[in-house]
């Protein structure tokens, strides 16, 4: 259930170019939230919050680790905070990623820029399931590129970059073959991305995380909606998704 | 102690505060936060003839102290609103008020008359100011004829109250606000949203996809205020305020320029619960600033 | 090297930034900030036919990324704005433009004669918009063959270009703008500032003496921006634009909704260096949304 | 000559009702103000400065003292605000008080609630000139009386207070007979207190200082007009104000 809480910022550092890793703590969400789930950001002077997606939890310690970049008003205001200071969110929100218990099985993530962060929680969770990990993470340059060590204590990992000035050159696509055999795909990131990999692995079982502009985060205003493949229906990201199935919806 | 109850057409409202049409949906997601008996009404999305699957997305951006939105209309069709929706609401200890649109005349009549079947609504909301319906919404409210013309039309096929919600994209809102009246209105409805645009620069291309969204949020208060203001003294049915509003001394704004009960929309996206704390912070506002009760402070800042 | 500079009718603009009418007065002030020159163009704060003094305090009020205005068109009267203000601008290598207003069409037409007398001043802005001027200005605003008839009779009276500026208070803008475009302006400007209101809780009363008053800043973009991006497409006089420009990014904005050139009003007052702040910033943000000019931009978001 | 000057803000403290002192550190503004001249401040997320006066400076240490009242979301946000953070201001704004050096006389000085603090810095400077002060002070009530010891160090001082909690009780206007013989008097408070000390003081040299609600504060908009007695002209608190000669405008 989606609840309004307080997060105390316990940590901020910036980790690449214009990327900003921040460990708050909660307990609710700590306990609750799953790989996939966002939580809807408060933040001071603007009208409307920012959707950011949890990265990890430690439920130990219960924190949330958030990865954001800034594009704007809003995630540069949110990149002044300090920790002792705190932050309201709606949260945890929308599903998450659907996970096959069962068999063993191995499982390719690719994520696109500040599409990865997801993932990171997801590959985790995985991991502990005893599932095999391959992650192919597209980045625009090498300044731009993050995790690629937590990613690699999950299992294999390919690092693209758009120029080529680190791992791979070209697109996360441009990877997928080296990748190997996998039994079911996870991806996030920009649509057009999206799009050439749900093209591409049509055959895969596989789910993508979404995005859009929201206005309230919780499914009432309608903001966010995006076409279904069956006839003409809309799913709202907020609270259908931000994660579907990979052929759910139509980009 | 302090009376937040308003008397109005069709509402017995035990305080003036609702959510707004299209930024509560049919309030399923917000009971999950509250307890929707504490409202004082809530205002569904619109309703039209038939399913309406809206715009393309994106469809709301943000602005300095407000958000453009061009949602469309999307909603499941008047039918499925009475099956589904409006028995859910019917829960709940606050009165309902359904939010009619449509593209024609013929449509508004017949949304309106699909309502005489259910007792679960207390009132209508006639949306004839919706910016985002190319058809001919904007017609309806922008032209005194053609919005007295749609209202006619939907008393004449309802047996619930009318409260007309005008647009504030107007040269005169007092003329309108009169033709509606005179044509049997039981109230009004102030403000819907003002027309805007952004342009999206990395795009360069507006960011609605609709291109033109409706502007609501704080932003528009200052105009909301000087419309109901300039309204209230020119008729007298009612008024439902809204625009803008976020917090208890906001609402005794619009009390004070005339409104009678006020509808909380945008604010709703940044704190779910802004109306239950608008509701328990409000009697103490009133008192604050000398009044006991809600109906005490209507129209107290026209001179 | 990008290219700032743009030719409007009577103006050889450097760049296309210049403070707008009545937040700007006649420049003495902000000359001590900064040297006016590197402003692409002045506009002079309201000119009527004699001395007025102006309405009644409080003149200004906060509103949520706005302000409200009514200082009802203070000024020492055309005569000694010729005299005495025009001479000290005149020192400035900058365009001057002198904004005309009355009640009556006679005074309209007093003030626009009158600057024939010097060869200092550039373009005429006529501002038929300002609504806090009682006694007709806002009529002028607002039908268009009024506006059609003043803007006729100014471009008679005068050997200047006219830039006539728009009120957003109307149902249909572009019919303003057809409707003075066919009778003869040379430009137009916009948008003038939305009328709104404040209630002052503890007094009960409207904040601004006046009551009603010009709502101004960020909150007023949105509209700015859609009423524009409209009239460019059916007009073919340039457009000066204005409404909640704060920084080099909403420059670009207007540009891309069709304004050729952009007037700065409400921000200089939380910012005095706002004008040539955005002038140094202006050539890298053309650059990084793939600008080479100021001219390369315009009206390139109409879609 | 006004500047744009940022400013480091070095201590604040509640020192009254709803009451902050602040001081912040700024060499152009400490060296050239003069009492009875005001900052505009800007507030974050405020369309509009806020003019508060200068309530102190000590010009070896190039600190300022600003004294306010919190009513509205302006002074609220500026009242959170904490040592080593700093401020946009506008400043020096204004005409201050004039002050007739030549002999050696007796000065009153009339302060009203927040139209206090210009007094302060006003009576210093005096002081320092050798002339002899006697302050009235008038507040709500008790919880908002301030700076009753920094007057008494200048000179007699009476306290005011509405509700008698404090000190004498009533309006200033009721001590001033208390007050004795002095020369001539300056004052800084309500419109009303003004209204009802510039009657009785009518035959007194005396200068008064306003308020009015402002936009550009520098003398550009015309927002902040007062009308003099002379016939029908105006004249602008922020630049020809805000310190009047009693007689020369109309309340
Ligand atoms: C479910 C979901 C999860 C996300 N997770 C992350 C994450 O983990 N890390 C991260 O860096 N970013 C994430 N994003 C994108 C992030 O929400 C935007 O980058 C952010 O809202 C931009 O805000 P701004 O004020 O900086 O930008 P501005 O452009 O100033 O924002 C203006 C408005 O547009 C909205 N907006 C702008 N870009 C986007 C976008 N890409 N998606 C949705 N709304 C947008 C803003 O929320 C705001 O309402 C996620 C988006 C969604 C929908
Ligand atoms: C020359 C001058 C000197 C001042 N010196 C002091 C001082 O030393 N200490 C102090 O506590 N106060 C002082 N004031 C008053 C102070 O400016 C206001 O209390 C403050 O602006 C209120 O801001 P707010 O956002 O808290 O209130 P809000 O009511 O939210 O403000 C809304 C708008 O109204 C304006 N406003 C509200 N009250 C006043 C007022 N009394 N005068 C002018 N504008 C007002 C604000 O500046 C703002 O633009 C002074 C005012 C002037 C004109
Ligand atoms: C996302 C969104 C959807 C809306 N949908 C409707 C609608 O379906 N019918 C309607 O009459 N008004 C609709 N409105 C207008 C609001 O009901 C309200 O009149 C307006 O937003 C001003 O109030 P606010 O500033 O509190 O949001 C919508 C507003 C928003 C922001
Ligand atoms: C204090 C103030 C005074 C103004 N006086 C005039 C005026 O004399 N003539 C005029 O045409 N517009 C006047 N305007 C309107 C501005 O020129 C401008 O059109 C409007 O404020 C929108 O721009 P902004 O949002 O950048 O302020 C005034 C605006 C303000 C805030
Ligand atoms: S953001 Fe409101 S429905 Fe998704
Ligand atoms: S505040 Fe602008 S002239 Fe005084």
């Amino acid at each position: 259930m989606i609840k309004k809480e307080t997060m105390l910022i316990k940590f901020v550092e910036q980790i690449a170019l214009d990327t900003i890793e921040m460990v708050v703590e909660n307990a609710y969400i700590s306990k609750t939230a799953i790989p996939g789930q966002f939580l809807h950001v408060a933040v001071d002077g603007q009208t409307l919050r920012r959707p950011i997606s949890i990265a990890d939890i430690n439920r130990e310690k219960e924190t949330i680790t958030l990865l954001f970049k800034i594009v704007g008003s809003g995630t540069a205001k949110l990149a002044t905070l300090k920790p002792g200071m705190s932050m309201d969110v709606l949260g945890p929100s929308g599903n998450g990623f659907q996970i096959v218990d069962k068999e063993p099985s191995t499982i390719l993530l690719i994520g696109g820029g500040i599409g990865v962060p997801p993932l990171y929680y997801l590959g985790k969770t995985l991991a502990e399931k005893n599932k095999e990990i391959i992650s192919i993470l597209g980045f625009q340059t090498e300044k731009s590129v993050f995790y690629e060590e937590k990613f690699s204590s999950l299992g294999r990992t390919y690092i693209v970059t758009n120029d080529g000035s680190y791992g791979e050159t070209g697109f996360v696509t441009d990877v997928i073959e080296k990748a190997g055999q996998f039994d079911r795909y996870y991806s996030c990131g920009p649509v057009p991305m999206l799009k050439a990999i749900t093209a591409k692995l049509v055959d895969k079982p596989g789910m993508i995380s979404l995005e859009e502009r929201m206005g309230c985060g919780v499914g009432a205003c309608m903001a966010c909606v995006i076409p279904t493949d069956s006839n003409g229906g809309y799913k709202k990201i907020c609270s259908d998704g931000p994660v579907f199935h990979a052929q759910e919806v139509s980009l | 102690m302090t009376n937040l109850a308003i008397n109005l057409p069709g509402l017995e409202l035990k305080n003036p505060i609702m959510p707004a049409s299209g930024c509560f949906a049919f309030g399923r997601e917000y009971s999950e936060f509250y307890d929707l008996s504490k409202l004082g009404a809530v205002i569904m999305k619109a309703a039209t003839g038939t399913e309406r699957f809206g715009n393309p997305t994106p469809r709301v951006a943000e602005t300095a102290s407000g958000m453009l939105n061009a949602i469309g209309l999307q909603n499941p069709g008047v039918e499925k609103i009475i099956e589904k929706e409006v028995p859910f609401l019917g829960q709940y200890d606050t009165s309902i008020i359904a939010n009619v649109a449509g593209s024609t005349l013929e449509e508004y009549e017949k949304v309106a008359a699909a309502f005489n079947q259910t007792d679960q609504v207390h009132a209508l909301e006639l949306n004839i100011s919706c910016p985002n319906v190319k058809e001919g919404g904007i017609q309806f409210g922008t032209d005194p004829s053609m919005a007295a013309k749609v209202t006619e039309t939907v008393k004449n096929a309802s047996q619930l109250p009318v409260y007309v919600k005008l647009s504030p994209n107007v040269t005169n809102i007092v003329e309108m606000a009169k033709a509606v009246e005179l044509a049997g209105a039981d109230g009004l409805s102030m403000i819907n949203t003002i027309t805007g645009m952004q342009i999206h620069l990395p795009t360069k291309k507006p960011l609605i996809a609709n291109k033109t969204g409706g502007l609501s949020g704080p932003a528009i208060k200052p105009v909301a205020i000087r419309m109901i203001y300039e309204v209230k003294q020119h008729v007298s049915i009612p008024i439902i305020g809204m625009g803008g509003i976020s917090n208890a001394e906001d609402v005794l704004e619009f009390l004070l320029a005339g409104a009678s009960a006020v509808a909380v929309g945008t604010a709703n996206f940044s704190n779910p619960f802004v109306c239950p704390e608008i509701i328990d912070a409000l009697p103490e506002t009133l008192n604050r600033y000398g009044f006991d009760s809600v109906e005490d402070a209507i129209g107290k800042g026209i001179m």
